[in-house]
């Protein structure tokens, strides 16, 4: 048997639901461990030390999985460092490869950001309003640092070049399983690739029209998930429920569906898409009825970008480019 | 002085299209912000191309189709008008003002009325100033 | 109980205030609540703003209609002229920008147009809300035998698109005379029906040319009906008729006078209402054909109202 | 009969000055007539009405037919914007006109009174008819702004606040 | 990477008097994928094009952009010179600089020269993004189908059947002959229309080509030019048209009486009954919506039989059919039978109606004396209810003393029809005249906004109106006073006097606009057909294509293209009939090859495409057991929404995919 991989997984600016998908592999993760030697797993797992990543030698990483978003300063110097130090380095997850639900942020001021997080929230006790300071001087003699918030978030591979993306929030566990299984095995795409089925959510969707052999019709009511309990079998976009998953990556085995909930688009654009949310408004508008209906949609969610960009702000045509809305101005 | 802005517009080669060529044929005069993509039907039109116009840094996107029940492609623009009413506000959610894009309906026998939109959109984008992306305001 | 606030306008209080008491007397009786607006003003007539200033006529009216909007009732009134200057004023504030204008003016006196009341005219109350056959039920006395001529007036027919209540046909009108003939009464047609009578802006410019546009119509009502009495749902119309008989008749131009009445005065008469308080200021003769209106042998098996 | 001589400058004026008072229908008219024929003024004898009257407005004769008192034998019936079938609504077209006339107070002296009727108790009919209210069983007072300050004031205040109020009839 | 030609054109000083040509020029050499660029005087002049053909013979372009006028004339022009050159023609784009740019701008050269390099850099993005495509034949059926049997329908009919091909001709009424057979003669030449037109409806009933289809609907329109199947619905006419020989007796022996369509309901007819006497095919129908089922028999029972007689109560019209044609036993569908039939090219010749008198309120729309044009035409007309004697409708005997024509009606009015109806001033001046003639001492008032009299030997007759004492009046009639059962006062105006006008008439005839029916609206979504501002069918082109349509194959013939008299409605016919006979007689039509393209391996199967596509043309089929979409190219008309829609980026839209867009959107924002 050949030496084991050496294995890294580091969490940027995530929840590390991703995390917890790899160990819901369970058994297939054992295996899988088998092969691996987890030199770096850190801040959830191992304890091992950015300093401790930092003396690594370059290259010295066979493979490197990187979960969450670049947030602020501590995430991209830890993620710079462990793409010096990586052979193969993997966005993993949805904020890894799309921004994540993080990116919805930038929509709005860094400002406006602090001030809902540490000041205006009704549970906040803050009279003198602080905010978090890179930098502060503790009794005059203590120069203690905080992580700088970077302007924008950062998907991984705006920050280094990233070899394979897996999306996903999480990414499922029968997914991972297969991409490691295929890391494992050397059985990979060319760099760049998405590590994908390559299909939509309704490719694997029982719901589906198509897979009972009938037409989608168009769609003249709009439901949020909140409005009833659609019929557990009949394609929810057909009845009216908006799902994402036309215009999502199914490599979840269509779950949400399973469990009478609408895709959110967590999966990411298919490959060859250029923007999720445009691509999503084009294809949802396409199956409505007519202008009343599309107006209903408009008027039935507060916030089109922040529905369609759910997972996916940084990775669209629009990523850091447009400067966020000012509260005040508006 | 004010700036000149940049408008992508996407036509319709059958209706849009037509419409300022025959603006041309009448003569009629307007500012040489705008520079037509010819498309077969408004239909065509994605808003991914859209998106990808103001993010490159146009001032302004245009899509012109044909008058409802005038389509060559008998429902075309009626799926344009859909998609457009909810890119719409996905722009302005995101941070545009949705005034940079306009969706017109122009037939072929609209060569004036061509100039006038291509005119009056010129104003209103002079007015809003260049694009954010650009430096502008949003 | 359905509640409309009740707009004089003009005429009707101060020179025909009969009609306005016959108002007041039937619609309780009919089940219908009037409620008064209070401090209304002119509608304003044509004569006035709207020839001079076309915001200011939706400044005026869009005080009128404010005030039933107040009430949270629909607008009824007697006068058409008052039904076609409030109903085009309603029509012009449809454009937002005059709405803006015009709400500007009415903020200096704190008030505002909404548009939330619609404006009835008495004649649609009574022919779409409270029914032919509902009037029927309350008749005391029948007018079974009388050929009665209508009247209809100009400004509840046109121009047809403003209006919310129409007619079938704005030009053969049949209203008034399904009402008329609810009181038992024959309203045969004339072929001048639809003509105006020559009162407003025509009288006070040029009475000569009045006098000529209202002769050819009352000639044609003689000469096709010859009624027993005329009935309008128009106050102008009525004063035109009730004024001018006796003046034509004076310069010998004709040798008869027809007794007119407002709709609703005929209407209380036949429920039994006292005619001295329905009906007693006239310039033509009417008290033969009240008495018999309210004659014994007209009487129904109905007890007054 | 003196020729007419047409100046497009002055049509041009003619037809905005017409269009800006609300008679914005004008450029619609094809001459077909249709108003005139059912109109109660001309038919009583008011010539420059209706058709004619959009006819001389478009040949610019504006200032000629001032003081010309058949637009105020207008009934404002609106027969002619029923039978248009052009839109024009001539009607508006002859309250624009009227306007034109007021503004310049090209008015018959009765229509003064009416104003100021209006501006002193909100009726442009008015007569003081407690007497024959009473009579008829009514409240002498009309509940109207005839006997209500405060709605008088409010009328004043929309009529002070309008151009009428440059023409210093009230 | 590719080898780009740019060609800038100076368009005489149409571009060149504005535009920099030579900075334009120099601008494309400053891109990487330009290879050579060029200019001339007239690039679409032979010389011109022999510059672009002889820099891809030299092997130095293998993709052109001409910036110059507009692709919508010029591009054809251009596709050719390529191909003559060795190049695969869609490897072509052009740049709009004239007419949407020097023409536009002319006031701002330094700005249109800005522009005008722009979109050369467009164009050179896309084109240099261009894949060669193929062009694609089909082969045609030599057949044709003519909708609507009217006067232009018979000609449209008559030309292709005599050409040699086969043609359907699908009429809804039971006889051929449309309006013209309901007019009693025809302006300027009073000829008889029965006389003229009826030996062509002999004719088309007779022609070996022409298979008649009457009583008869277009229910559905599929397939595409050279190759449509149609299917058409025969309704259920209740009589055996093999045994009917016209005789009439049925309709002699029905005892109903209902509303007589082909008399503008000045008449009656039974509900068994031969359309008009003069009828191609001369078959009779019974119209079931009112028939009485006589003896209380339903059709499809058995006779009852007669306690007297023993013998089966037969209906009376199935008594008095000597052929045998009517049995009331038989369980006939009333739904009638579905014929398909294929066809290569279509002519639509559907015709119109006239409008209704109820429309017209001010015009007393009860007032029995008050009638449309059509139906005047019934009452003058020898085959009319009255044997050609005007009788005013209130009375059925009396003559009118003073009638009254009134133009417009419903034409040239904003409410209504904004257009002129064209004919109806020429068929008023017809009508009066006729009436001139016959009753000479009949007062008649002719009121008109306009006379329009434009046609050969057209205003003479109208002269001749006025010669023969009609009284014309300029103005529009304002209204209808009723003055009793049988008079009315009309209310109109003097233009020349500048005078109302009022005066009582006993007959009042409205000229009534023509519009397209109903049922043609029905028929134009079957076919595609587009509407034109009017609500007409739209032609290709005003001028240049005024018998095509938008949907290639499909022709237009006479007033469903727009109002028009009988000699122009029989030209566009020919014409029609013409074009459509040129697919027929190529044996093989060309599909452009800009359609879209499902690329299977990407396609999810989400079935997002299927329903948006307006021809069908996207089926869910079958690959590895999955569902995944299929583009029928036959049936693709190159739109590109599915394209746009597909959120697997799974279809491509073949000339006009999104590389080559964001290379165009990447080259106007740089």
């Amino acid at each position: 048997m050949a030496d084991k991989i050496k294995f890294a997984f580091l969490l940027a600016g995530g929840c590390a639901g991703c995390e917890m998908a790899l160990v819901d592999m369970a058994e297939k993760l054992v295996d899988a461990l088998e092969h691996l030697e987890v030199v770096f797993w850190a801040p959830t797992v191992a304890d091992v030390k950015y300093q401790d990543l930092e003396a690594m030698e370059d290259k010295s990483i066979d493979l490197a999985f990187v979960d969450g978003m670049i947030r602020n300063s501590e995430n991209a110097h830890t993620v710079k460092v462990l793409r010096a130090k990586s052979k193969t380095l993997v966005a993993f997850g949805a904020c890894a490869t799309l921004g994540g639900i993080a990116a919805m942020g930038d929509m709005h001021s860094k400002e406006e950001l602090f001030n809902e997080a540490f000041k205006d929230t009704f549970s906040t006790d803050n009279p003198e309003g602080v905010l978090p300071t890179p930098q502060y001087l503790l009794d005059g003699k203590y120069d203690l640092t905080l992580p700088a918030f970077t302007d924008r978030v950062y998907t991984v591979d705006q920050l280094v070049e990233v070899d394979y993306f897996v999306g996903g929030c999480p990414p499922h566990h029968d997914f991972v399983a297969a991409a490691v299984q295929a890391i494992v095995a050397g059985n990979l795409p060319p760099k760049g690739s998405w590590l994908t089925s390559g299909k939509a959510v309704c490719d694997v969707c029982k719901r589906n029209p198509a897979a009972k052999g009938q037409e989608r019709l168009e769609v003249g009511e709009v439901f949020r998930t909140v409005d009833g309990r659609p019929d557990p079998d009949k394609c929810l976009l057909q009845q009216g429920y908006i799902c994402f998953g036309p215009v999502t990556q199914g490599d979840c085995g269509a779950s949400c569906l399973n469990v009478n909930i609408p895709c959110r688009g967590c999966g990411g654009p298919m490959p060859g898409v250029k923007d999720y949310g445009a691509r999503c408004i084009s294809a949802i508008a396409s199956s409505l009825k007519d202008d009343a209906t599309a107006q209903k949609m408009v008027d039935k969610f507060n916030n089109m970008a922040k529905l369609v960009y759910r997972y996916s702000f940084s990775s669209g045509i629009l990523n850091q480019k447009l400067p966020p809305k000012e509260k005040s101005k508006a | 002085m004010s700036f000149s802005p940049n408008i992508v517009g996407f036509a319709c080669q059958w209706c849009t299209y037509a419409g300022a060529d025959l603006a041309g044929n009448l003569r009629c005069k307007y500012p040489p912000t705008i520079k037509l993509i010819r498309v077969p039907c408004s239909g065509r039109v994605e808003p991914e191309f859209v998106l990808e116009a103001l993010a490159r840094g146009a001032d302004g996107v245009l899509i012109g189709g044909c008058h409802f029940g005038d389509c060559h492609y008998k429902e075309g623009n009626y799926k344009t008008s859909r998609r457009m009413i909810m890119f719409k506000k996905l722009i302005e959610d995101a941070g545009f003002d949705p005034r940079r894009f306009r969706l017109e309906w122009i037939s072929g026998a609209e060569g004036k009325r061509f100039a006038e939109v291509a005119e009056e959109f010129t104003k209103e984008l002079q007015e809003l100033g260049p694009n954010p992306i650009k430096g502008g305001t949003a | 109980m359905e509640k409309y606030g009740l707009y004089l306008g003009c005429n009707i209080p101060f020179k025909a205030p009969d009609i306005e008491q016959s108002f007041r007397k039937i619609f309780p009786a009919l089940g219908v609540e009037v409620e008064d607006l209070e401090g209304a003003s002119c509608c304003p007539a044509w004569g006035t703003a709207p020839s001079f200033d076309l915001d200011l006529w939706c400044a005026i009216s869009g005080r009128n209609l404010s005030l039933a909007e107040d009430k949270s009732v629909d607008l009824m009134t007697g006068c058409n002229s008052c039904f076609g200057v409030l109903s085009e004023a309603k029509h012009f504030l449809h454009d937002g920008q005059r709405r803006k204008r015009v709400n500007e003016k009415l903020g200096v006196i704190n008030r505002q147009y909404k548009g939330s009341s619609d404006v009835y005219h008495v004649a649609h109350v009574l022919h779409q809300k409270i029914g032919l056959e509902k009037i029927k039920e309350k008749l005391v006395y029948s007018l079974e035998g009388l050929k009665v001529t209508v009247q209809p007036g100009c400004h509840t027919l046109w121009p047809s698109d403003v209006y919310h209540v129409k007619e079938k046909n704005p030009f053969y009108p049949t209203m008034l005379k399904e009402l008329t003939e609810a009181l038992g009464a024959s309203a045969p047609h004339y072929s001048r029906l639809e003509a105006c009578c020559g009162m407003g802006g025509m009288r006070s410019t040029d009475v000569e040319k009045s006098l000529g546009l209202f002769k050819e119509k009352l000639l044609s009502i003689k000469e096709e009906i010859d009624p027993d009495l005329i009935v309008t749902t128009c106050s102008s119309c009525y004063l035109q008729f009730d004024m001018s008989q006796p003046q034509l008749r004076e310069r010998g131009e004709i040798d008869f006078e027809i007794p007119v009445f407002y709709y609703t005065q005929v209407l209380a008469l036949a429920m039994g209402f006292d005619p001295s308080q329905v009906a007693s200021v006239s310039k033509t003769q009417r008290d033969g054909i009240i008495k018999e209106i309210q004659s014994e042998k007209r009487k129904t098996d109905k007890t007054q109202a | 009969m003196e020729n007419l001589k047409l100046q497009s400058e002055k049509i041009n004026t003619a037809v905005s000055t017409i269009i800006g008072l609300g008679g914005t229908g004008i450029l619609q008219c094809v001459q077909c007539g249709a108003c005139s024929a059912v109109c109660p003024g001309v038919r009583a004898g008011f010539p420059v009405l209706c058709r004619l009257l959009i006819r001389k407005i478009l040949d610019g004769q504006l200032d000629e037919i001032i003081e010309d008192s058949s637009s105020w034998g207008c009934q404002a019936c609106n027969r002619c914007t029923e039978v248009c079938p052009q839109g024009v609504r001539p009607q508006e077209v002859v309250f624009a006109f009227r306007r034109y006339q007021a503004g310049e107070l090209a008015v018959s002296t009765s229509t003064t009174t009416s104003q100021m009727n209006m501006y002193e108790v909100g009726h442009a009919v008015f007569t003081d008819a407690q007497e024959l209210r009473q009579q008829v069983g009514l409240p002498a007072k009309a509940p109207t702004s005839a006997y209500n300050e405060t709605a008088q004031k409010e009328i004043q205040t929309l009529l002070n606040n309008s151009s009428m109020a440059e023409l210093g009839l009230f | 990477m590719a080898k780009v030609g740019v060609y800038v054109c100076h368009c005489g000083t149409n571009i060149a008097g504005v535009i920099d040509v030579e900075a334009v020029r120099a601008h494309a050499e400053t891109l990487p994928e330009v290879a050579v660029a060029r200019k001339d005087l007239f690039m679409c002049s032979d010389s011109g094009q022999e510059m672009i053909k002889q820099d891809i013979r030299d092997g130095l372009v293998d993709r052109v952009v001409v910036a110059a006028c507009t692709p919508r004339t010029h591009e054809p022009i251009f596709r050719a010179a390529l191909e003559a050159g060795g190049l695969n023609k869609y490897l072509f784009e052009m740049a709009n600089i004239r007419d949407q740019d020097s023409w536009v701008h002319a006031n701002d050269p330094e700005g249109a020269t800005a522009k005008a390099k722009k979109l050369m850099a467009s164009a050179v993005g896309k084109a240099a993004r261009l894949q060669p495509l193929e062009d694609k034949f089909v082969d045609v059926t030599k057949a044709a189908l003519v909708i609507g049997g009217g006067v232009g329908g018979i000609f449209s009919a008559l030309e292709l059947a005599d050409m040699g091909y086969p043609t359907y001709l699908v009429e809804k009424e039971p006889s051929i002959g449309g309006v013209m057979a309901m007019l009693d003669k025809t302006f300027p030449t009073n000829d008889c229309s029965a006389c003229i037109l009826t030996p062509v409806m002999v004719d088309a009933g007779n022609h070996p080509n022409v298979k008649l289809m009457t009583y008869s609907e277009v229910e559905d329109v599929d397939g595409y030019i050279g190759n449509f199947t149609v299917k058409v619905r025969r309704k259920q006419t209740y009589i055996d048209w093999q045994k009917c020989t016209g005789c009439g007796a049925c309709a002699e022996a029905c005892p109903v009486r209902t509303t007589n369509e082909f008399n503008q309901g000045m008449d009656k007819r039974p509900a068994a009954y031969i359309h008009f006497p003069q009828a191609v095919p001369k078959k009779a129908v019974v119209d079931m919506e009112h028939c009485i089922n006589c003896a209380g028999r339903k059709l499809g029972q058995e006779p009852k039989i007669s306690k007297k007689t023993g013998k089966p109560m037969l209906a009376p019209c199935e008594l008095a059919c000597p052929a045998d044609a009517i049995n009331r036993s038989l369980p006939l569908d009333p739904q009638g039978r579905i014929e398909e039939i294929k066809v290569g090219s279509i002519v639509v010749a559907t015709g119109f109606q006239v409008m209704d008198k109820g429309w017209f309120k001010e015009m007393a729309p009860e007032h029995p004396n008050v009638i449309t044009a059509l139906q005047l035409e019934r009452l003058i007309s020898a085959t009319g209810p009255t044997g050609g004697n005007l009788y005013m409708p209130s009375t059925a005997d009396k003559k009118p003393k003073t009638m009254t024509f009134v133009s417009c009606m419903g034409s040239r009015d904003e409410k209504f029809h904004t257009y002129c109806s064209r004919v109806c001033c020429m068929y008023m001046i017809k009508q009066a005249r006729l009436l001139k003639e016959k009753y000479p001492h009949m007062n008649i008032y002719m009121h008109f906004i306009d006379v329009r009299t434009a046609g050969k030997d057209y205003d003479e007759y109208y002269v001749g109106a006025r010669k023969m004492g009609v009284n014309i009046l300029k103005g529009k009639v304002g209204g209808l006073q009723i003055i009793d059962d049988h008079r009315l006062r009309v209310l109109a105006y003097d233009m020349e006097a500048g005078t109302p006008v009022e005066y009582e008439s006993d007959l009042v005839v409205l000229a009534t606009a023509i519009e397209l029916p109903e049922s043609a609206k029905k028929l134009a979504q079957t076919l595609g057909l587009q509407f034109c501002g009017s609500n007409f069918f739209k032609e290709l082109h005003p001028k240049l294509g005024p018998v095509e349509t938008s949907t290639r194959g499909i022709f237009l013939a006479g007033c469903c293209q727009g109002p028009k008299d009988i000699p122009d409605t029989v030209s566009q016919a020919k014409g029609a009939a013409g074009a459509a006979a040129v697919p027929l007689a190529q044996g093989k039509v060309k599909i452009e090859p800009i359609l879209s393209e499902v690329i299977t391996e990407l396609c999810s199967g989400c079935g997002i495409c299927v329903p948006l596509c307006p021809y069908d043309a996207i089926t869910l089929k079958i690959h590895a057991e999955k569902p995944r979409a299929e583009i029928d190219i036959t049936q693709c008309k190159g739109c590109g929404v599915c394209t746009s829609a597909c959120p697997s980026a799974a279809i491509v839209l073949h000339g006009y995919e999104d590389e080559q867009i964001y290379a165009q959107i990447a080259a106007l924002t740089a």
